[in-house]
């Protein structure tokens, strides 16, 4: 298909519309496998413990980036944790996005974790978000083993 | 550290849709700059380019402005981080001796891409990345964290919009020079809250260079030199949840580091102006207070007694800043020559008097997590 | 999860990334396709120092780092100086799809020019092109601002 | 040198095709792990840390910040230098101007590349302009090949000639290199047997693609000597970046750029009868046909003598001047390591620590790297801190 050059505003110039398309596949890796495994096959969210900070990762990763030591020692996190931080975006950016927004982002410290997990909020009406909120894990029904095998983080209440 | 000047520096007009090209803008600053410096081509001995493959959509971006800069006749490298850090190579190639005259280029044209699908790929491609997370809501999200721990409020974010888009007025090169109120920018199309639009900086295309010499040569050619003092870069954890985004520990490393090379204890008192990257109006504050203009947590409050007013103790980003112009991977560079106008008394109507130590700053990946910090001085 | 355990399949995450762009010619390539798309000319671009011709055109002269504002017309005619014929399979990066091979990439210096383009030869069979080779651009009767459409493609010229 | 800088420590993974158990952080750990137990040394001493890649082989977006994990960049100094085939040179250089601008003591430098993450001929098809070139673009074979058409009708080599130093090459991988992608035996009727990619050069005359990582340590005078009785001291550093345009390097028989590079490299260095005074070469060689072509642009032999001087055998192992002990480019080629491999592997050699394939006695080394635009970058590395 012939590339229709645009005239650029009223500059005089012209502009040429292109794109980088291309298929990626990243590897997962040896941790965030049994990460992603766990929760596909068991719906249970494992961290890694840093034998010298005592630090539990998750996401988890091989090195601890502190104290640059691998960390073997695995760590079932509870589904359940409090929320840091929330947005809700309220821009459509296409590609890109897993729902069409708005949509809920936190950050969950699951309980038992020292990190905070970066994952979408559902089931909540947007006005009940605060930060402190307890919060628990939603699974989806078909999992493939990747980042949103955790459908969502929703409101939680003992 | 060995005395390294500043003698040449240029920028283009900051504007969405520049009809020059890459090779072109890159070639009016590079110009203009020998200009500035009183130089040719010929006698720069060594250029470090500044491109990123992602914004400027090509692999071996530099590519596109090596003749432009004349980068093919001399020694070159290309930093791909903001134009701060494209800054600190040209300086270490003149303190290893090797080189005499270093060249720095930064180039965007943000409005050619989709600066979020950009940024998006800032995250981690088998964890985060899926989430739809971008430079403005992982932004949010730091908002929100910094508002909630030290209980700034959206109020005093918004002043810092209204402050640098007021003076921008007086900056010839700005993307977005206006006169907005605190309503406005609290009554603005919520993007990803807290973040609303006239808390974000414009989509701007621009270039900027600037000229360093070692100490003899930048006497030699120079009516001006300004000299590098201090300069120090740091990052932080990379995964968002790995921070506590409400803090600042890698910027206060890298101030550090630049401070103690500059001689300077009292940050508020000994620096007369400074440039910032303030990328959304909470930036600015958060690091005003990594930089230690304050107490953590009182840069609010700093702003609300006007201390960083064009006529306040401090004035913070005289240029507009950020907010007023956003050439992504020049931003920073642009950040040292505001600094460097400013001490030589030619910043025009954005002048702010007396300036004897500036201080110019930039911001690298997700919610600074990379920080650099320069301190310029007479 | 036993601890230890090595039994585990390695995992991936597949995605397409898809970027667009609007890529901005500036003076100088704006200059070069509107002439292609309007008037059936290719600009070349003359230093006022050493008068070498410039194609397609840009803004400063790599060796006498000079703005140059010239433009001139050069010929459609040129020489190859060399090719080289694709017959792999990889991705056509502005569409995400495969590439379709084989192509002929062409390196020819125009007549009136001294520095080089790239285009495509439209013939695939090694044995029949020969660097040194005189070629023909041939254009296309709708022209859009697409180097790579509003010169189709170029040609062998046959002997007289 | 005004501030003398030397490499202290060497790291790289075992290189492959395809690293399907590692992420980019995983692997560009091992790199490091390696290289700071080969100093002896710990994250705790690094003062800074420079990393490249290619940004559209992994689509990844500020990899100094994203790579923090991996690199031990948390809390440290950091960042990104890329300049294409020649990005490994490039941070190689980078960190010797980290060490030598007396601003770090200490500093990492990693390069890497996971290829097989995606499509590599269509990720380097990008760097091409995307008005003028992109479209009819698929690399740099092409202009390659054109290039060793005029050395062989100008200088009489022959495919042959380029066969030898794929042979040489190959064999070295495979015999002393247990990290090499590619170590397989092969002789020159393989290569002469082997299918066209681009008349002259064949399928076993190429550089593969492969997922690897290197990492290499730079250190201030007084911290190298603290840390190593034998540094490797970098005595000259050259880059040419000459062209932008890839329809303008056609033509030329041998490499300017590299010409233009050694010549800064060699000066700063001292060097002034370089087949002389060099014991051993690690060499950015993308094709056999350079290895060639380019041997005059390095001033080792006279111009058109690159046929005589690999027919002779002298940079075979155990020759007066062998290339490539490690096996090179055409054996391994993680893009954004590839050029730090050969600044790696040469400063190993002249600090006696390059195991099977060590050059007995190997004092001076050169290291190049390739890429753009027919760019090139030279580094020369001693186990003496000055010739005299």
């Amino acid at each position: 298909m012939p590339v229709q050059s645009e005239e650029l505003g009223n500059t005089g110039t012209l502009a040429y519309p292109s794109r980088i398309r291309l298929p990626y596949t990243w590897h997962v890796g040896k941790v965030g496998s049994r990460f992603y495994q766990e929760i596909k096959e068991h719906c249970k969210i494992w961290g890694i413990k840093c034998p010298k900070c005592q630090r539990v990762f998750v996401p988890p990763r091989e090195t601890c980036p502190r104290c640059y030591c691998e960390m073997n020692e695995w760590v079932e996190v509870g589904s359940t944790g409090t929320l840091l931080t929330y947005t809700v975006t309220r821009y459509a950016v296409p590609g890109i996005q897993p729902q069409k927004p708005p949509f809920a982002l936190g950050i969950i410290r699951l309980d038992g974790a020292s990190t905070g997990i970066a994952h979408l909020l559902g089931d909540m009406d947007f006005k009940d978000i605060a930060v402190g909120l307890r919060v628990k894990a939603v699974f989806r029904e078909v999992r493939q083993g990747n980042y949103l095998d955790i459908k969502y983080f929703k409101p939680f209440n003992k | 550290m060995e005395k390294v000047g500043i003698i040449g520096v240029a920028q283009t007009k900051y504007q969405r849709y520049n009809p020059s090209s890459h090779a072109e803008l890159a070639y009016e600053v590079t110009a203009r700059a020998l200009e500035d410096a009183g130089l040719t081509i010929d006698d720069i001995d060594n250029t470090v380019t500044v491109c990123n493959d992602f914004w400027d959509g090509r692999t071996i971006s530099s590519m596109a402005i090596t003749e432009a800069t004349g980068s093919h006749k001399s020694p070159t490298t290309n930093v791909e981080g903001d134009g701060t850090y494209g800054a600190l190579m040209g300086l270490m190639r003149i303190l290893s001796g090797l080189h005499e005259i270093t060249l720095v280029v930064a180039q965007s044209k943000v409005s050619e891409g989709i600066p979020s699908v950009i940024t998006n790929a800032m995250f981690d491609p088998v964890y985060e990345r899926m989430l739809g997370l971008d430079a403005i809501n992982s932004s949010a999200l730091q908002m929100r964290s910094y508002m909630y721990t030290y209980g700034v409020n959206e109020e005093q974010c918004a002043k810092v919009s209204v402050k640098n888009h007021r003076n921008a007025k007086a900056n010839p090169y700005a993307h977005l020079p206006m006169d907005i109120t605190v309503e406005d920018v609290l009554k603005s199309r919520v993007l990803a809250d807290p973040i609303k639009l006239l808390d974000t900086s414009p989509i701007s295309d621009g270039a900027c260079a600037i000229i360093m010499a070692r100490e003899s040569t930048a006497k030699k050619k120079h009516r001006k030199p300004v000299w590098i003092k201090g300069v120090g870069h740091c990052a932080d954890a990379y995964h968002l949840g790995d921070r506590d985004l409400a803090e600042v520990d890698a910027l206060v490393s890298a101030a550090q580091r630049a401070y103690d090379m500059a001689g300077i204890t009292r940050p508020l008192k000994q620096i007369h102006v400074a440039e910032i990257y303030d990328a959304f109006s909470y930036m600015e504050l958060m690091w005003m207070e990594g930089l230690g203009f304050c107490e953590r947590g009182k840069a609010g409050a700093m702003v609300d007694s006007g201390s960083t007013e064009m006529n306040g103790i401090l004035p913070v980003n005289p240029s507009g800043g950020v907010l007023s112009a956003h050439a992504v991977q020049v931003a920073g560079l642009a950040r040292i020559a505001e600094a460097v106008l400013q001490l030589r008394g030619e910043a025009g109507d954005r002048q702010i008097d007396g300036t004897r130590v500036a201080l110019a700053h930039g911001i690298e990946g997700a919610c600074g997590q990379g920080q650099c910090v320069f301190i310029l001085g007479k | 999860m036993e601890q230890g355990k090595e039994d585990l399949k390695p995992l991936s995450v597949a995605y397409i990334a898809d970027m667009t762009y609007k890529y901005h010619a500036g003076h100088y390539y704006s200059r070069f396709l509107r002439e292609l798309r309007d008037n059936r000319l290719i600009a070349g671009v003359k230093c006022p120092k050493c008068g070498k011709v410039y194609v397609p055109p840009r803004i400063v002269c790599r060796d006498c780092f000079v703005r140059m504002e010239e433009f001139v017309p050069v010929s459609q005619e040129g020489t190859l100086l060399a090719f080289t014929v694709t017959n792999f399979h990889y991705i056509d990066t502005t569409t995400g799809e495969p590439k379709k091979i084989p192509f002929t990439t062409a390196f020819i210096k125009l007549d009136g020019a001294d520095s080089n383009i790239v285009h495509r030869l439209d013939e695939t069979d090694e044995k029949k092109i020969k660097a040194g080779m005189r070629l023909r651009a041939v254009f296309s009767n709708n022209r859009t601002g697409d180097y790579f459409h509003d010169i189709d493609h170029f040609s062998i010229v046959k002997d007289m | 040198m005004k501030r003398p800088v030397g490499i202290v420590g060497v790291g790289q993974t075992h290189h492959k095709s395809k690293n399907t158990d590692c992420n980019g952080q995983e692997l560009i750990s091992i790199a490091v792990k390696r290289a700071l137990e080969n100093a002896e040394l710990t994250m705790a001493d690094i003062d800074a840390i420079v990393i490249g890649n290619m940004d559209h082989f992994e689509s990844i977006n500020y990899v100094d910040m994203w790579s923090v994990d991996g690199s031990g960049g948390f809390m440290k100094p950091i960042m990104k230098v890329t300049t294409g085939g020649t990005t490994g040179s490039a941070i190689g250089h980078a960190g010797f101007y980290h060490a030598a601008s007396g601003l770090f003591d200490t500093v990492l430098v990693i390069g890497w590349e996971q290829n097989s993450e995606s499509d590599t001929t269509a990720a380097i098809s990008t760097c091409f302009d995307p008005i003028t070139e992109r479209e009819y673009s698929a690399g740099a074979i092409g202009p390659l090949a054109a290039q060793y058409i005029a050395y062989m009708s100008k200088y009489g080599a022959t495919e042959e000639d380029a066969a030898l130093v794929s042979v040489r090459d190959h064999n070295n991988a495979a015999l002393y290199n247990d990290y090499a992608h590619l170590r397989q035996v092969i002789k020159v009727e393989d290569v002469m047997k082997s299918a066209y990619i681009s008349y002259p050069i064949k399928l076993l005359d190429i550089c593969p693609r492969t997922d690897g990582a290197c990492a290499v340590i730079f250190a201030s005078e007084r911290k190298a000597k603290k840390i190593t009785k034998r540094p490797a001291w970098i005595l000259g550093v050259g880059d040419c970046h000459i062209l932008v345009h890839l329809a303008d390097g056609i033509g030329l028989a041998s490499l300017p750029s590299l010409e233009i590079a050694a010549r800064q490299a060699y000066e700063m260095a001292g060097i002034t009868d370089p087949f002389n005074q060099i014991d051993v070469a690690e060499l950015y060689i993308p094709a056999s046909t350079a290895g060639v072509a380019w041997m005059e642009a390095l001033k080792l032999c006279e111009e058109g003598g690159g046929p005589r001087l690999v027919r002779s055998g002298v940079t075979n192992m155990g020759g007066k001047l062998p290339v490539n002990p490690s096996g090179g480019v055409l054996a391994t080629n993680p893009i954004g390591a590839t050029g730090l491999l050969r600044i790696g592997e040469a400063a190993l050699q002249v600090m006696g620590k390059a195991g099977k394939k060590q050059v007995a006695g190997a004092q001076v080394a050169v290291a190049t790297g390739f890429g753009g635009c027919f760019w090139s970058d030279v580094t020369v590395l001693s186990s003496l801190s000055r010739l005299d």
